[in-house]
């Protein structure tokens, strides 16, 4: 666990760092504030964190906050740095890491059609990736009703009743 | 060539499309029982042709239909120049050349009705078809060509009289063995069968030309492929395995020599296409050369 | 468990002419099957084909395209986007054509019948001839099915096909709702 | 009508119409049709003057049999594709002494075939070689031209050689007798047989000489390669059968090591024949444009007419000469085909075009009907002429021949259809949606010489009578036909019947294809797309690198073209050391030859 301590003062030393914790061994996350993503990823790669494994979003719905969580990867130690912030949920925006992580590309286009998060200077991110012809609000936030848009859009088979002990098990 | 000759050719288009469908039906019987399982009714084959030609079907185009036409038209003819033990429906017409020349115009057919179909699976399956056609003919020619050098006849009557006398061990297969093992290999490739059957791989390339056959140009081109079927095993029986004095002997050895065929295919993975043109022209080549130059120059097994 | 067959009519007198008769018979003994592998009932197609369960007993075999193929197999849950495909792929096979629907999720939705992305009742899109319930569907419920489709056939009671030309425009209806348009254009095939 | 108001006539046309195309382009095209089809209708009509012969300003003639049919080729294949020339005036840089050049060399070719002695022979040789090497260059590239020349004249050069040389030895020129006395020396006969049949080499693009064919023919005006391949090719023909009929071959090498039966001279040359088969097929089946492809067939085509030749036997050398007319017939037709194309699409290459059968169906039949013939399948004439050379070799046992042979004619299935398939099947792009079909003018010499084909595919007796009178007059015993029965020693052929069968098979499966259900038509890119939506038809047409698995076999073949590349580059490194050596400036080189000098004479001991 000590070369996870080591990162961990060598990072607080640099960057003002809101939050730390290590939910897996070789995993340590930390959470920063907005402006500081970009300057600690370029950092993180250039002492060897060549891979960003992951870029995703959860929606902390009774803060009004997204998550941000970018997942980047060392091969040499084997070590998951999970760098983590938080965005307001009513108009989400932030700048893109496409020029650090060539590959974030896709990932940027995922979250922004499942959660509606803007991403400038990724031009791209705006054209849909799964979902075709989706005509309403990014399906993953929480407050997105599944079964309400199911049963409206997909017609469901009307059974008689609920249970076949109720029609007598006919034949 | 009077109005006789027509109705005897009729009657052996439809005995041979009644012997060759239930030859394959048995086989399918035969491959399953390889693969340990019952397998279909020996009248499978027979329903699945009227099947396909009960269904709806849609069309590409004219050259579509024409080609499909022109195939079976030109296979059909070729079955009418085979002779079944003695019986001839034309005389003299059974020349070799004839025979696998024509034979081109029912692949040349199917190739142009293919490709008219639009479909890029259909054009790379006839590429496929075409190089594979390259690759088996070739030895195989090379070797008739020495028989006919031999035995001062190309016709498949004529080479059958010629190994009737002295029973199995007058065949060509055993007078010859370097080029009963060749025409055994081209005989492979011939009838498209599993290890040079890379031109209608289903998962590869969509059963290559017949992706967008359905419905009666299906219908016909199982007719084709039985045909085509029946064509090239009696060739064969009849230059190596001594034709048959009566048609009942004939057609005895070529559900042998059929079946022995399938049951080859059955366990055999495919050839990519490069890999099949260039083991024809190594092994399969270098005996059929060997085998020329032993009788050109030896005439061993030719007396 | 019972198999539901949506259009099981009284057995009324038969009408179809004799010529119609011989080629349910030769329909019925020969099916080729073109399996669009969607969700998870596809991997129970092998053991159904090889020496165990042996389908080809039945006549029945795999077929690559469409157009060669009689019935489609749907195995599994359909999300809009493959529902669009398999629709295109309906309309490209020849008549008389049938389909039979595997699993509860073609029935009425199965597990995921909250999802927003997949449908919940395949007869509203096609003329489903035989639904096999379960959860997958074993090969022997397969075969089951399978039978039942042959014998169907053979009083030419599996036409889906007709009834999918004779309303056209309630099935179009239904597809449109749910899928929005079926025809479409994306980004890797303009 | 004797023979020589034809070719002053003929001569006096090509100077005809480049005066009235010097008024009107459109017209002088509109005459070289009309004087080429009326030298056919004289030379056709003129068949009783073979045997008489006449001299014209003091270069003598004399009609035979050999010389009467291969200007009936000759003048056909001229008269056909004189059809297109008004279409390609505007196109040709200079358009009147294209007229005139395309008759005049038609006349030439006819001179040739006719001359009586060597001297003419090689005059109207040089005529043919220079007016077709002013007319390639009006297509698009100056080289084609060049190489055409150069090749061509290596092949004139050793054949003026032989005619002097056998002069000097025999003392005169006439052909028949000029050759004689080599029957008793085979050394000197085997020298003049190498030298005077390379001309013929070159002209039909055998092996080492066919670097110029694909050059030429795919880069002269579209409206003369169906003449290149299909008649200038054949001038080779009749050279190589002046060199082993009248030169006694045979009996002058009767004497020298036989290889299988066949003087080893002559089988050398065989199996430059069987390498130009293999070569031309291979790259054939390679090519991307159409006119390259079709060269290239020739090349191939030129093997199996250069090996029929030397066989002067019964069998082979009729099907050699029935191949000559089949191929000449076959190669025009397919070249017109591609030409009609290339007059709406502007284009040749296959990638580049698709699906043109939806917009000329006439081309499409023809085209068809010409490669059946080309590759040697039943119904065509192709079939019989290829069947009897392959008969010829089977009897012979030359089977290292026949394995080229039949690589050929199977390898021609290949490169004959991927055309078919990438230029007339599959999608059609929209770009050429709208193009309209080829006009009437250029549908009739099409037609011709398609149901010509056919015709001679179904009744080759016309074709084999003359053949067969044409062997009489060498002195070899005539192909037996009696009534489209062709009987050979091992093999018969009755074309009426196979025609007959297949014409009855055909029937049966279109009755079978009418008494089943109808058919639904639907558009081309309604088809199976693995269930994926597709828009653009230019992406679903397959038609570049058509053989792509058979073409990696052999990737990186050895070229003559490089192998005369690299001859071109050490000759030039050569020239460089020589100049360096011996007139360079320096005054080192100066001071290192007096040493030199002086040595030699310390050593030499040299008695001034």
């Amino acid at each position: 666990m000590n070369s996870m301590n080591s990162i961990y003062e060598n990072l607080k030393s640099k960057f003002n760092i809101l939050g730390v914790d290590y939910p897996d061994d070789m995993q340590m996350a930390i959470d920063l504030d907005e402006k500081d993503i970009h300057t600690v990823i370029v950092y993180l790669k250039s002492i060897g964190y060549t891979q960003l494994s992951m870029l995703t979003c959860v929606d902390w719905i009774k803060e009004g906050v997204f998550q941000l969580v970018y997942i980047v990867f060392n091969w040499d130690n084997g070590i998951h740095i999970l760098v983590r912030t938080k965005l307001d949920r009513e108009n989400p925006k932030f700048r893109t890491i496409v020029e650090i992580y060539p590959g974030a590309q896709f990932y940027e286009r995922d979250v922004h059609e499942f959660f509606g998060v803007e991403f400038e200077g990724n031009e791209i991110s705006y054209k849909n990736l799964f979902l075709e012809l989706w005509d309403d609000m990014p399906p993953m936030r929480k407050d997105f009703d599944p079964q309400k848009y199911s049963d409206e859009k997909y017609a469901a088979r009307e059974y008689k009743s609920k249970f076949i002990s109720e029609v007598g098990g006919e034949k | 060539m009077n109005i006789m000759n027509f109705i005897y050719a009729f009657l052996l288009l439809v005995f041979v499309f009644l012997f060759q469908t239930s030859i394959t039906g048995i086989n399918r019987k035969v491959m399953a029982r390889l693969q340990r399982r019952r397998g279909p009714k020996w009248y499978q084959q027979f329903i699945d042709i009227f099947k396909a030609m009960s269904k709806s079907s849609t069309t590409h185009g004219w050259i579509f239909d024409f080609g499909v036409i022109m195939a079976l038209g030109g296979i059909m003819a070729t079955t009418i120049l085979i002779p079944i033990g003695p019986f001839k429906a034309f005389a003299d017409v059974d020349n070799i050349f004839i025979v696998s020349y024509l034979l081109a115009v029912g692949m040349l057919g199917m190739a142009m009705s293919a490709s008219g179909s639009g479909n890029p699976w259909a054009s790379i399956g006839v590429s496929r078809a075409l190089t594979n056609m390259l690759a088996y003919d070739v030895p195989f020619m090379v070797l008739i060509v020495s028989f006919i050098y031999a035995f001062k006849t190309s016709s498949l009557s004529g080479f059958a009289a010629l190994q009737q006398g002295a029973g199995i061990l007058g065949w060509n297969f055993f007078r010859f063995p370097l080029g009963g093992i060749v025409a055994l290999i081209c005989l492979q490739g011939m009838l498209g069968k599993k290890p040079f059957d890379s031109f209608i791989a289903p998962a590869e390339i969509a059963s290559g030309p017949m992706v967008e056959y359905g419905g009666r140009h299906l219908g016909m081109l199982f007719l084709l492929h039985e045909f085509s079927t029946f064509i090239e095993v009696s060739i064969i029986v009849h230059i190596f395995f001594g034709g048959g004095a009566t048609p009942l002997e004939f057609m005895v050895k070529y559900a042998l020599l059929y079946t022995f065929m399938n049951i080859i295919s059955g366990v055999f993975p495919r050839f990519k296409i490069d890999q099949a043109v260039k083991f024809y022209y190594k092994v399969p080549l270098a005996l059929a050369f060997i085998q020329g130059l032993i009788i050109i120059f030896t005439g061993l097994g030719v007396s | 468990m019972k198999i539901i067959s949506n259009n099981s009519k009284t057995d009324k007198e038969d009408m179809r002419k004799i010529w119609e008769k011989i080629g349910d018979y030769f329909r019925a003994n020969s099916i080729w099957m073109k399996w669009y592998c969607t969700g998870c009932g596809a991997i129970e197609l092998p053991p159904t084909m090889t020496s165990r369960f042996d389908m080809e007993r039945l006549g029945m075999g795999p077929m690559a395209t469409p157009r060669q193929a009689d019935v489609l197999l749907i195995t599994g849950y359909l999300s809009s986007k493959t529902l669009r495909r398999i629709i295109y792929s309906y309309e490209q096979m020849q008549d008389p054509k049938y389909v039979v629907g595997f699993g509860s999720c073609t029935i009425n939705g199965g597990i995921y019948y909250d999802s927003y992305a997949t449908m919940k009742q395949l007869d509203n899109y096609l003329p489903v001839d035989l639904y096999i319930a379960g959860c997958m569907p074993r090969p022997e419920a397969v075969m089951n099915g399978f039978d039942t489709l042959i014998s169907m056939i053979k009083k030419g009671e599996a036409n889906g096909w007709k009834h999918y030309k004779e309303n056209y425009d309630w099935y179009s209806r239904n597809q449109l709702h749910s899928l929005g348009e079926v025809y479409v254009k994306d980004e890797f095939h303009e | 009508m004797d023979f020589n108001a034809l070719i002053l006539f003929m001569v006096f046309s090509a100077v005809l119409s480049y005066l009235v195309s010097k008024s009107n382009i459109k017209l002088g095209a509109y005459s070289t049709i009309l004087f080429s089809l009326i030298s056919l209708i004289i030379l056709f009509l003129g068949r009783n003057n073979i045997g008489n012969e006449f001299s014209l300003l003091y270069m003598n003639f004399r009609v035979t049999a050999i010389g009467w049919y291969f200007s009936l080729i000759m003048i056909l294949i001229y008269s056909m594709t004189a059809f297109f020339n008004p279409y390609w005036m505007e196109k040709i840089l200079y358009p009147s002494s294209y007229n005139f050049l395309y008759l005049f060399s038609l006349a030439a070719t006819v001179g040739l075939f006719f001359a009586a002695d060597l001297i003419t022979l090689f005059i109207f040789w040089e005529v043919v070689v220079w007016s077709s090497t002013f007319i390639v260059p009006l297509g698009k590239s100056r080289k084609a031209a060049v190489v055409y020349f150069t090749i061509s004249s290596i092949g004139s050069m050793a054949t003026l050689f032989a005619i002097m040389f056998v002069y000097s030895k025999s003392g005169t020129f006439d052909i028949n007798e000029a050759f004689k006395f080599l029957a008793s020396e085979p050394l000197t006969a085997t020298f003049v047989f190498f030298t005077f049949i390379t001309a013929g080499l070159t002209k039909i693009g055998i092996f080492p000489f066919h670097i110029w064919l694909p050059l030429a023919h795919g880069n002269a005006p579209h409206t003369f390669s169906p003449v290149l391949s299909g008649g200038l090719v054949k001038m080779g023909a009749f050279i190589a059968y002046l060199s082993v009929g009248i030169l006694p071959a045979y009996k002058a090498f009767s004497t020298s090591m036989t290889i299988m039966g066949i003087p080893f001279q002559i089988y050398l040359l065989m199996v430059l024949g069987a390498i130009s088969i293999v070569v031309g097929t291979l790259m054939a089946i390679k090519q991307d444009d159409v006119k390259k492809l079709i060269a290239y067939s020739s090349v191939a085509n030129g093997g199996y007419i250069l090996i029929g030749i030397l066989m002067m036997d019964q069998v082979t050398f009729a099907g050699s000469l029935m191949h000559i007319f089949n191929h000449a017939i076959a190669s025009a037709a397919a070249f017109l085909t591609i030409a009609a194309i290339a007059h709406r699409t502007k284009t040749t290459k296959i990638s580049e075009l698709g699906g043109m059968i939806h917009k000329m169906p006439v081309s499409y039949v023809v085209y068809l009907i010409s490669i059946i013939s080309l590759a040697g399948i039943p119904p065509m004439g192709g079939f019989v002429s290829k069947w009897l050379i392959v008969q010829g070799l089977a009897s012979k046992g030359l089977i290292f021949i026949a394995f080229a042979a039949f690589f050929g004619s199977i390898g021609s299935f290949l490169y004959v259809f991927r055309p078919l398939a990438g230029l007339f099947l599959g999608q059609l792009a929209p770009k050429y949606e709208n193009i309209k079909p080829s006009t009437l003018v250029m549908k009739i010499p099409m037609v011709i010489l398609a149901s010509m084909s056919v015709f001679f595919g179904i009744f080759p007796k016309y074709l084999l009578e003359t053949i067969g009178e044409i062997q009489t007059s060498i002195g070899i015993d005539p192909i037996m036909i009696n009534g489209d029965t062709i009987t050979t020693i091992n093999g018969v052929l009755n074309t009426n019947k196979v025609a007959a069968i297949f014409g009855f098979g055909f029937v049966i499966s279109l009755m079978i294809f009418l008494v089943l259900p109808k058919s639904r038509k639907v558009g081309l890119m309604d088809t199976y797309t693995s269930a994926e939506f597709i828009y653009t038809p230019e992406l679903y047409h397959y038609a570049n690198s058509f053989y792509a698995p058979f073409e990696r076999l052999y990737k990186n073949h050895p070229s003559v073209e490089k192998f005369l590349g690299k001859f071109a580059v050490k000759t030039e490194e050569l020239g460089i050391l020589v100049n360096s050596l011996f007139f360079s400036h320096k005054p080192s080189v100066t001071v290192l030859w007096v040493m030199a000098i002086a040595t030699l004479i310390f050593l030499g001991g040299v008695d001034i």
